[in-house]
């Protein structure tokens, strides 16, 4: 599906249900559009109005002058074949947000709707769909989401986790290259956007939340194709029974057997994650981290009981926290740093440590320690609530910026930044945005950062396994 | 050599056990060594030439739970022990339902595994690989995976079992040599697998179990069933 | 260990370390102490000032007119032992926060401070100990914690994480009645605060994140007279081989055996979790859901994806959420809710959906159902970025003051409060304070909330049964 | 009764089999029909008022690793088979090392268990119940509970299982009624149990296997270690 690109990047927008006198869908979406600086041309369709915002509109789509990429419908689920109808030989792709269909069991409806764009030749998105992302093409579902573009993509097949998935994925600083929430994929569905991230250059790593695969071998063979040369993510909705039940109430389709498609996942090199945050974290190391890697890994912050916590966590999740050389521990001796903080790896630095030459004693600790020592990654968490506590909002800068600066090292850096107080959430986010800036993924969870690394170094090392088997 | 194994196959539904071991045996798996006789004197014969102790069989085509009939007899020690235990199927079975008799060299116990084919209607073929008995069917601890599979994805199946530490060897048990359970696998489940080539003609594969001891490793019972299509 | 006491709720204070010249901890924990209300006497004992910080200096705890309750010593490593020897007949209590002992492998040092409280008749808390947290004592150890009096009483054995569970338990609304960590526990340890919280009438629930327990005899001793009637819930930190080298390099002793002291708590209705959310959101649900508890449970929330996760989530963890009867489904039918909701349970309701009667929809589904269901739970969600960000800020606080109505009905109700957004984190806050006022536990997280509220009714369930073992 | 029922015991170290299964007897745990014979004639003479087949035992206080050294012979289906095991025990060891002859019945294959005694360090006494044979040595499938246990605790610990579906029983294994189990995990560990009024003698129990079979459940085979106090 080469053309889905007309859907991501289109050239023309129709908007169907814009209001003249309400605030409806219709109308939101046109100024979501408009603020998100969409720079093709749009098109209102409405059956009375001159024009809506700003923006001329049209009694028909007949009357618009030029082919439409992506039409975007908002009327009450009645009229919806109505206007697919309309559509004939002007319409590539049609995205339907209405609801009404199989989520609430009304599938002779949807199937109407399916059969009018086929008659029309329109490929649709949805029903009961929030719509899709694609900051490079200039178009959101959501105004909240970031203008920068990256390499990330993502199909959901919820509407709410797609918004959550965007807007906590930029909080850590992640670039999203498009994200779609295909509701209750009547037309285009997982496989369909899973072909297309595959092919598209501008996609560099796939997450996928999937509920249900109606095409379970062409699933197969999209991903045989993919052979694991881009990262796919999967986090599968209704693995138990009880989920399924809760699925199939809401996109309308059965869930498959969880079993087979971990069996499949784990054959074509797809990881699997279990829950959304999981999903985003694991994109987020693998947008930043370069393959093969191994397991060595240095774990240095604050806190005590969240360094023996993440320990346990290491172990449990197959990351290796080996000790220094004897050698190393004397080098990391000579420093004479204030007491407190550990010479063995993992290196448990109380905040008033990381404060000697002004924040910048974590890259001397570092240099120290690479200097003899042969490492794959290092996990760097700060608590940067216990730092604005105790020193200020200025020394919390420094500590960040000196650590913004760990990434010139030869392994891959990774920075968990903790905090609970709610003051401090919007400068952790602006933390996270100015470091990732840097190539150096950030995290706000310590072991779920270690679970993510777990699962990226697994993956790594099951493709370099592949390779081998098909080399010899 | 083809793997078509079954392309010129005309009969209908379950596949009788000797047929399914000359299946096998021909496609290059291990079956323990067996001799079908279509007589008492045949079979005493036969045992003669063989590694005692040996498993007495009934071969009927009509007759699919042979053990629970009493028809399967195992550790016969001497050629007079196979001629008992053949007196005693016949004595227990209608006659004209009986074949003949399948004498087949005793398989010790061993660490024990099973292999499975079936079609799943979404996502087409899978292969099944499991530890045997209690394992796969009380504590469900298998590994599935779509057909054709890889060399590396046999030893994945292998791997990804929740107590492959048993593989490692305890008391009796020797420890397993993967490789050997890749092999089958993959002569089941590869490109170029009985699974694989004959997929078309079948409805599921049973192999359990799969027995690896000191001796080596043996299919020592399977099931295979072939789909509508391939009845008619 | 009744006489503990004293030391949460101290009548005089003596601060040795405070400083005439720099921000030493001695002259903060000196300023904390008076923000914080504390309305006992304070004592700054110092070698030369007048008077630090309006309050008056003694040269010598001698020279101090009464007997100190509580003796706060922050002097370099090197003093501490001078001044315990002072103390003799004047100090019960001494918190040492100087850090520089068994934790970097100094255990003579350690020992010989021992010996000198020993001498001295004072009992120790640390070093290298954070300190204490008491409302309605007015002591804390930060400045951040509410002045709000619970009745939840927490030791740990990482400062690090006695803050952050003070501050995140606060957020969620949670309030406590006693904070302690202990530090490297050299007299004071796991077990005597354990025991007085279970003799402490102040205290309901207790939670505990643990090290190592020296005293294991002890340990099961303490637990025995409690015998299940105050819930308890432990973490233990270095559960794992790694984490216990880490336990150890952080507060100096050996962590046990986990499989041991996992069957010890099993044994004794000890409830256990993995990490320090998990924690904090048990501790909330047992603050205040009544026993005996149930497994059925209503799910009603906005989302698709999450609403499907949960059920997974419940499945997993053994949370019924059973299907609603014909009966009840056509009542819930009736009542004409706009669409895209869903009649059965779990109930996945789109934002528009709650916003109806003003956000008091929510109240008029519950009362449907509970007329003729019998339930035990209710666990309410809210993405209540998405409700601000499509309704406003006023529609999200008219939602919030329906919710806080429900606690009126017969069931337990938990709500989840999830978010993605900063600049709502805040408000989120207080918005848990405000429902938790109602007697609603407030949490942030779906699937730790369902995580929590298994770990709790299994609980209630594993005490009832017992019950009926020692009846018959 | 008092179950201390080692406070006169005079021995050192480990405990031969006869006197633990003599202990577990008179503490009313199930151990299998036997009977100590002190010569080739009298074991022949018991197994006669035996349920046969049964399985004969070296009795040494000398000799730990009986099995190894062919000291133990199961399966005898007759008096003359058991005379021909005792003559084999003789040709094989050093006569006088041989106090005499254990005559046992057999038990059944069937679900086996463990159930031990240690004493931690740290934490005191503890009792362990596990699945037997690989599920707790290989797959670490036990629980473990602080002395003494209550029935609940008893209950928990199986319950505890990771495996505990094997209890509902499968193929030849009947269906574990769980108090039998909890009654013997209370003999040993509660209040009353021989394990807690013994404690102070008590270096290590290791009960290995614990056999449930159709016909009932039986301690086939457990080893006790004194401590060095009751040593001295
Ligand atoms: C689609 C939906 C929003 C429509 O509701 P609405 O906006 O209240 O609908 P209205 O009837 O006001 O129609 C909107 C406008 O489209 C216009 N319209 C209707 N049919 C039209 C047609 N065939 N062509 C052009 N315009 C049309 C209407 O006239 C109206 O404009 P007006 O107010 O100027 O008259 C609603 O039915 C719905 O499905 N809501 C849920 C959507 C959702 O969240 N989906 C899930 C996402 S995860
Ligand atoms: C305890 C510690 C903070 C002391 O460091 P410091 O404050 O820089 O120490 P100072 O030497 O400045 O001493 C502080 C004051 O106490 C005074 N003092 C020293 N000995 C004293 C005594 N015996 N009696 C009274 N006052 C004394 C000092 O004179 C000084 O005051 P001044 O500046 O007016 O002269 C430091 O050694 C330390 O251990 N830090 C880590 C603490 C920590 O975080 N622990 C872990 C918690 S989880
Ligand atoms: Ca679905
Ligand atoms: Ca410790």
């Amino acid at each position: 599906m080469e053309e889905l690109k007309h859907l991501f990047y289109p050239k023309s927008i129709a908007i169907i249900g814009a209001s003249s006198s309400k605030q409806t869908l219709g109308t939101k979406k046109l100024k979501t559009l408009q603020e998100f600086g969409f720079d093709g041309r749009i098109y209102v369709i409405h059956p009375t109005a001159e024009e809506i915002n700003g923006i001329k509109a049209y009694p028909s789509i007949k009357k618009v002058p030029e082919t439409i990429d992506y039409a975007y419908i908002a009327v009450p689920k009645e009229r919806v074949v109505d206007v697919i109808h309309m559509f004939h030989g002007k319409v590539k792709f049609a995205h339907i947000i209405t609801s009404g269909f199989s989520e609430i069991g009304n599938y002779e409806k949807e199937l109407e709707v399916l059969a009018a764009a086929r008659r029309a030749k329109v490929r649709l998105v949805g029903p009961n769909c929030i719509g899709l992302y694609c900051p490079e093409g200039k178009i959101t579902f959501s105004k909240r989401f970031s203008q920068n573009i990256g390499q990330v993509s993502v199909f959901s097949q919820s509407g709410g986790l797609a918004s959550d998935i965007g807007i906590r994925g930029n909080n850590r600083g992640l670039k999203y290259s498009k994200i779609i929430s295909a509701g209750n994929c009547v037309d285009l569905g997982p496989v369909d956007f899973l072909e297309y991230f595959i092919n598209d250059p501008k996609t560099k790593v796939i997450g996928m939340y999937i509920e249900s695969i109606d095409d379970g071998k062409r699933f197969i063979e999209v991903l045989k194709k993919n052979a694991g040369s881009k990262p796919i993510v999967l986090l599968k909705g209704g693995r138990t029974y009880e989920g399924a039940k809760a699925a199939a109430s809401h996109t309308g389709a059965m869930a498959n057997n969880y079993e087979i498609i971990k069996g499949i996942c784990t054959q074509y090199g797809v990881i699997l994650v279990n829950d959304y945050e999981d999903l985003i974290d694991t994109l987020i190391l693998l947008d930043s981290l370069s393959t093969p890697l191994g397991e060595k890994t240095v774990l240095l912050g604050m806190g005590g009981g969240a360094t023996v916590s993440a320990i346990d966590a290491c172990e449990e999740n197959g990351i290796s926290v080996p000790e220094f050389s004897t050698e190393t521990q004397h080098a990391l001796l000579n420093l004479n740093l204030p007491d407190g903080y550990s010479l063995k790896n993992p290196i448990d630095t109380p905040a008033w440590t990381l404060m000697a030459e002004n924040g910048r004693v974590i890259k001397t600790i570092l240099n120290t320690i690479m200097k003899k020592e042969n490492f794959d990654h290092l996990i760097v968490h700060l608590n940067i609530q216990v730092v604005e506590g105790t020193f200020g909002r200025k020394a919390l800068d420094n500590l960040v910026e000196a650590v913004s600066e760990l990434n010139q090292l030869p392994l891959n850096v990774m920075i968990v930044l903790r905090n609970e107080l709610a003051a401090l959430e919007e400068p952790r986010v602006q933390f996270a945005r100015k470091l990732s800036h840097t190539g150096v993924p950030v995290l706000f969870n310590l072991n779920s950062a270690i679970k993510a690394l777990s699962k990226v170094t697994q993956n790594s090392k099951i493709h370099s396994e592949k390779k081998k088997y098909i080399n010899n | 050599m083809s793997n078509e194994l079954l392309s010129n196959y005309k009969g209908l539904g379950q596949l009788t056990e000797v047929e399914s071991k000359a299946l096998f045996k021909e496609a290059g798996l291990p079956v323990p060594t067996s001799k079908f006789c279509s007589s008492v004197e045949q079979a005493v014969h036969s045992s003669m030439q063989m590694n005692l102790p040996v498993v007495v069989k009934m071969v009927s085509k009509e007759i699919i739970h042979k053990s629970d009939m009493g028809g399967v007899i195992l550790n016969n020690q001497s050629p007079e022990d196979v001629r008992k235990a053949c007196e005693r199927i016949l004595d227990s079975v209608d006659h004209s339902l009986i074949d003949g008799f399948l004498i087949e060299e005793m398989v010790d116990s061993g660490l024990e595994f099973i292999i499975g084919f079936f079609k799943d209607e979404n996502f087409g073929d899978m292969i099944m690989f499991g530890l045997g008995g209690i394992f796969t069917e009380i504590l469900k601890d298998f590994s599935l995976r779509s057909l054709p599979i890889s060399e590396y994805d046999a030893m994945d199946m292998i791997n990804s079992l929740k107590n492959n530490k048993l593989l490692n060897g305890f008391r009796q048990y020797p420890k397993v040599d993967q490789q050997v359970l890749v092999q089958i696998l993959l002569k089941l489940g590869g490109e170029q697998g009985v699974f694989t080539q004959n997929s078309s003609k079948l409805e599921e594969v049973d192999i359990n179990p799969i027995i690896y001891n000191k001796d080596g490793v043996f299919i020592v019972d399977a099931s295979i069933v072939l789909n509508n299509d391939s009845r008619n």
